[in-house]
């Protein structure tokens, strides 16, 4: 499927890669003035597959970005000063100092998640946002990006292989930048592409060129669209490659040589300006433009940054627990009366219809067919279980008195019967 | 009323949460058309439907890592672990991602996590687990251990209605060893606050959960021989009562603790801390502490039994502490 | 590939299985009489693909069974009286009481690993065995089994990935039994074969009527000779069914009659019965004394256990630590000198050949050829990095000074030179 | 010799026990090629080869999993943890599979896991923690947290000779800050003493890792002041010293407990419960601790040193102890 761009879009699109890729480039000379606090994880080179995977969703979706994910951040909204401050720990970052990077989110306007350091575990939590909206009626996608590295977790398995049993509208972006900290890709897993992860879960995959953002808007867009119509997750593997080491501490010299120029010549912005140029999208005029304005707003981000305190030291003290400083309210877009009872009321019982049995000529059939057969109903598998939905009962305000005999899952043994003393 | 089992008193909990709001759903392993290994849940899938009774696959990181981005949404999770030995696969999400998330950036994560916890019953190694001190030294999480089923009932609604992420601990030996007559009416426990189970002169016994029932039978032998306990049952662990503890060593001038848990860096150590730090002055005696063996738990009924700590062993302390 | 079995091997393939099959009836009477400790998890149905799997392997070959793999451990030498002095909790079980069930093992004899009531982690400890087996050059294979709800498990995916990678000689069996506890296979995933789980490492699956214990055996041994021949990993999916609840307590009310009836007439020692007598490999006369010589070593076995005493109390106390109770002793295959420098001295660096760039046509090829050109070596993958194994230096006793620049991974941030108070 | 720093004597021990006993192999992420996120194990990998030194994908269960098994095979791994936050997301390998292996079934697992520990660089909330209290609190380890780089040595080769599985912390604000000479020969420190670092008269400090140096400096301030200051400083937590705590407690007859861990339930208790058990009747004031907040490490430096005990806070309780 293709999903034309307006010039509009396409200029947007050029506008948060370079702001991506020069925020980068301020944060770099920070990190050398000693004035960034803690580690410095570059974007350089990933700017394509960050914006263009993000600009593939609307405002009511939710993110959960990674350390290299700025450029998902900004066209979620977020303003070059607040990378800044984060990265600088000071008071007005979005944090206020207690974390740093992109460590930071907002749950009621912007739809972020702030991550954690361990890898995978967004993968989890994104699926439960997704669930969570499909049952208030949101009709929302949730999107968050992994490493390569990243898909070793059990985190990933397990968040990934719970959205896929729950068809919900998650979109996996697997950022294959080629290397975890030193290590390759191939010393993850042998497999050549990282897609190939999704067969282990029944869900579809794209693989996309990381460094073409028009090539990553596509891809996501389908995927967007195709877990917004409820037919489950999809995992999409961009491949690029991270320009830089690990962190600002890292020269990556475990990088052959070749493999650094073989991306240098794929820079992904570097491309995108001779693709606007070639489809008369721009002349020299707008590029200057762009640059001129992205230069002001890093230099006023830095203003504001540099005038930004540190936090006052009582800070660290304040908001382990919330006391009464939120009000938490579900944002419901279905009546909250369809989520009652008596109207949900099922049997409980699995309607299970394929004995799961050796048969080699169906079982080479089915498989064919699996990554498309998935129902978009999270309550239900198409192929093999369907839960029984029929209305049972009425509601009566209390539990029902428990029907099924109580068993305990241990047997009592020789000395049950006494308890202890 | 008739009177109502723990077990009872947890299901009428969920249950009626769950009408009252919503927001308030379940997830977990086997909690739905099973109802759930220990039957917690049975018939909360009938009532309340597959969108808010989630069963899910094996895959604890996945049930605390979605209960959490429910909560982001909104939701009220309440989530399963079969076990609560099998907390261990979660750890991560929990003292991690759950724990810091209000801390860091302000995200209240309004989630409970339950499961059925302890030993007595021959478990065996793998599922005996009292796991609360891993928890109460993680600061961002609260974490509650009832001995009665009114507590368990009003604790958990706290739990549900509380905006932090709750620890409901439940002691397996209790589910249906104890009844009790409930109030028809709504109402809830306040979490962070101990209860006097029994008032007292001459020593102070501080325990929770099962240990308060054998302490208790001890309490009763021991006023026999003129030695008059007074009980406190701490019904959450984090935050700490301090005031409840301290008000009552401040009384008795002598502490005992018992707890199932084992021993070395168990709960005990931190209310010996907080004694000594707020009532020092008013010690007549050692603090003591009758605890499990340092050891996995055991499966043998014998080697259990020798395991656990059991009403002789919080007789000879106290008798120890009450002659000193 | 064929594997021929003598009729000795045929017969022994039925003695396991009926041992298996009677002793799990004979459990089941004992739980009933009270003299069962904690709960009892039949193996009812699934002991062809048990004992088949086991019967595989040699017998300097590890396993890890799980709590259905009583018929493994029979093969693995394990007698009748140790399962049940286990259940029964008495003191000359193999773990004195420790612990029960299936949770015991032998380092030394028997190669067996106890395993864990936390699904999916042997699978990570058998590798580990397994590359421990390479390095010390005992050319042996390692074996575990997992249910299909245990491939759920992060452990399960952190350990085949990792043995993936390493290449290590671990054929893991996937004992698909349909049902997980109540939950059934189409809710732990959406894929219709759980072997597919196997295409996220990029190593060879195979699927096997479990309830043929003929054809179990054979793919097994081909798996195992595989391994054993350094090709790395393989993934096995047996189909069977668990005939009974997830345990006695459990009357297993979820599972269709019909899902019963259809399994119920695949019965694996029925089924078996029926090959024996059609393929002349018995008479009714054998048949009878296999039953007969069972019964008696049963009773036999409960007359052992029977007799055993529950442990002394103060057991409980011991053997947290070891503190000089075993003396550890690696088996070397190979001469130790091999393993220590200088001759294993090696660059430390990649060699990465292939970039990982995006190319539609090439990822195609690569893809339909990468599960089987995974060479032998755990440390290589033969298809885009290569270690460098050139011998570099020589040995002096003393590690060399470090060359590399000492670097921090963090920046120092404004008051980093200070450290603190 | 020149003097070394606490890093390079880490490497050290590593280096010549493999050399002594091939037996011994490294695994961890990024430890081979690399030389590892601290550059720890720099070198190993051109010494030892790629049979040895293990290099992994993203796995800590994993790492935890294969070196268990491989310990199991008579090997003694040393697996790292890149920071030991990451230590969360094996938690469950750690305390069921590793500490309880040998009490369940008498299978010896002798391994070694280490990492990088501890705040004071500015690492934020996942890359400051003290876990100890998470694993002296599981029977079936021994946990390690050393002070000096002859201790950091001697112990970790104890550690990669011990039959038990051991956790070795590092504290990586101590990595590089502080130097010393090392014996040429081989040495070891026993597992499970603590060792007075300075006599005292008037007060214990019972302390360790990067605490024990902040509370040496409070102690030169404090002598100039006329109080006589004696620290223990622990070295191993799990076993812990009873004896010498306690020695050096019935010495000066009061105690301050300092960590950098948090505080509530901070090995703090631990020692508090041992000095009310074993020497109630010498205590002459009441036991005090200083500890970090009880929150996550926070990031920017002014809240992070805020969060951390520092010299100061050691001194106003020693002087207020001191005082009693
Ligand atoms: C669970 C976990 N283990 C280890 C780390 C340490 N670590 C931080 S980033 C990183 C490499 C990540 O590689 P990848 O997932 O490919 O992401 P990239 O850095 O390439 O964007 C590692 C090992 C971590 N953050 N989390
Ligand atoms: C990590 C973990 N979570 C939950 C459990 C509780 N539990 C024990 S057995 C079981 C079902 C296992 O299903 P499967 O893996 O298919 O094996 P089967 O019982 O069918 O042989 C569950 C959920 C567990 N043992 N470990
Ligand atoms: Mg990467
Ligand atoms: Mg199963």
């Amino acid at each position: 499927m293709s999903y034309p761009l307006t010039r509009d879009q396409h200029l947007e699109l050029y506008y948060y890669m370079k702001l991506n890729r020069m925020l980068d480039e301020q944060l770099v000379r920070l990190f050398r003035q000693n004035k960034v606090v803690g580690g410095l994880y570059s974007n350089l080179g990933q700017e394509a597959t960050s914006v263009g995977t993000a600009y593939a969703l609307e405002k009511r979706d939710w993110i959960a970005p990674m350390i290299r994910n700025v450029g998902g951040l900004l066209v979620k909204g977020y303003k070059p000063a607040d990378i800044l401050m984060q990265y600088m720990a000071r008071y007005d970052s979005p944090t206020k100092g207690k974390d740093g990077t992109s460590h930071f989110g907002d749950l009621k306007g912007r739809h972020v998640v702030s991550p954690i350091s361990m890898l995978g575990d967004l993968v989890p939590v994104m699926t439960g946002v997704a669930i969570a909206g499909r049952y208030l009626g949101q009709n929302i996608v949730t999107m968050t990006w992994v490493g390569d590295g990243a898909t070793s977790t059990g985190a990933f398995h397990e968040g990934l292989n719970f959205a896929a049993t729950q068809h919900a509208p998650l979109v996996l972006v697997v950022e294959n930048n080629q290397w975890a900290y030193s290590t390759p890709v191939a010393k993850q897993v042998p497999i050549h592409d990282l897609a190939d992860r999704a067969k282990a879960y029944g869900i579809p995959s794209a693989i996309v060129d990381g460094n073409d953002v028009v090539a990553v808007y596509q891809a996501t867009k389908e995927a967007v669209d195709r877990c917004r119509a409820g037919k489950g997750p999809v995992l999409i593997e961009a491949k690029t490659m991270r320009m830089k080491g690990h962190a600002q501490h890292d020269p990556a010299e475990y990088v052959p040589k070749k493999m650094f120029e073989y991306w240098e010549a794929r820079d992904p912005i570097v491309r995108y300006e001779k693709y606007l140029t070639e489809n008369n999208l721009w002349d020299e005029k707008t590029k200057s433009d762009f640059v001129a304005r992205i230069e002001k707003e890093l230099n006023d981000a830095l203003e504001v940054a540099e005038k930004s305190p540190f936090p006052p030291p009582e800070l660290a003290e304040q908001g382990v627990y919330c006391d009464g400083c939120h009000t938490i309210e579900a944002e419901w877009k279905r009546s909250k009366k369809e989520a009652m009872p008596p109207q949900s009321s099922v049997k409980p019982e699995w309607e299970v219809t394929d004995f799961g049995g050796f048969d080699l000529a169906s079982t080479m059939a089915k498989q064919s067919a699996a990554a498309g057969a998935n129902g978009g109903n999270g309550a239900k598998s198409a192929r093999t279980v369907a839960a029984a939905q029929k209305s049972t009962g009425k509601s009566n305000g209390r539990p029902e008195k428990l029907k099924v005999a109580a068993r305990v899952p241990f047997g009592r043994g020789p000395k049950g019967k006494e308890g202890r003393k | 009323m008739a009177p109502v089992t723990m077990l009872e008193a947890i299901r009428q909990a969920i249950f009626e949460e769950m009408e009252r709001d919503p927001a308030v759903v379940a997830i977990g392993e086997d909690i739905g058309v099973y109802g759930g290994a220990f039957k917690v849940t049975a018939g909360l899938l009938e009532r309340f439907g597959w969108e808010r009774v989630i069963d899910t696959p094996i895959s604890e990181t996945a049930i605390i890592g979605a209960a959490v981005g429910m909560s982001y949404q909104g939701l009220r999770p309440i989530a399963e672990l079969q076990f609560i030995d099998f907390i261990a696969c979660c750890f991560n999400q929990i003292t991690n991602f759950v724990a810091k998330s209000h801390y860091r950036w302000g995200a209240p994560v309004p989630m409970v996590m339950r499961g059925p916890s302890g030993g007595g019953v021959h478990g065996g190694p793998f599922h005996s687990a009292n796991p609360e001190m891993y928890f109460v030294h993680t600061p961002g999480l609260k974490v509650i251990y009832p001995s009665t089923a009114y507590d368990a009932k009003g604790l958990l609604k706290s739990a549900i209605r509380d905006n932090n992420p709750v620890l409901f601990l439940e002691h397996k030996f209790l589910y249906r060893r104890i009844k009790e007559e409930l109030p028809e009416d709504d109402y809830t426990v306040p979490i962070g606050k101990a209860i006097v189970r029994r008032e007292g002169r001459d020593l102070t016994i501080v325990t929770y959960a099962a240990m308060m029932h054998s302490s208790l039978e001890a309490a009763e032998t021991l006023a026999k021989e003129g030695v008059d306990v007074e009980i406190v049952d701490l019904r959450t662990l984090l935050p700490l009562d301090k005031e409840t503890i301290l008000q009552s060593v401040k009384k008795t001038n002598k502490l005992l603790i018992v707890h199932e848990d084992t021993r070395t860096g168990g709960i005990a150590g931190e209310i010996a801390a907080v004694a000594c730090e707020g009532a020092f002055e008013d010690l007549d005696g050692p603090i003591l502490r009758v605890t499990a063996k340092d050891s996995p738990v055991p499966f043998s009924p014998p080697l259990e039994e020798r395991f656990l700590p059991n009403v002789n062993d919080i007789l000879s302390a106290a008798r120890e502490l009450a002659a000193y």
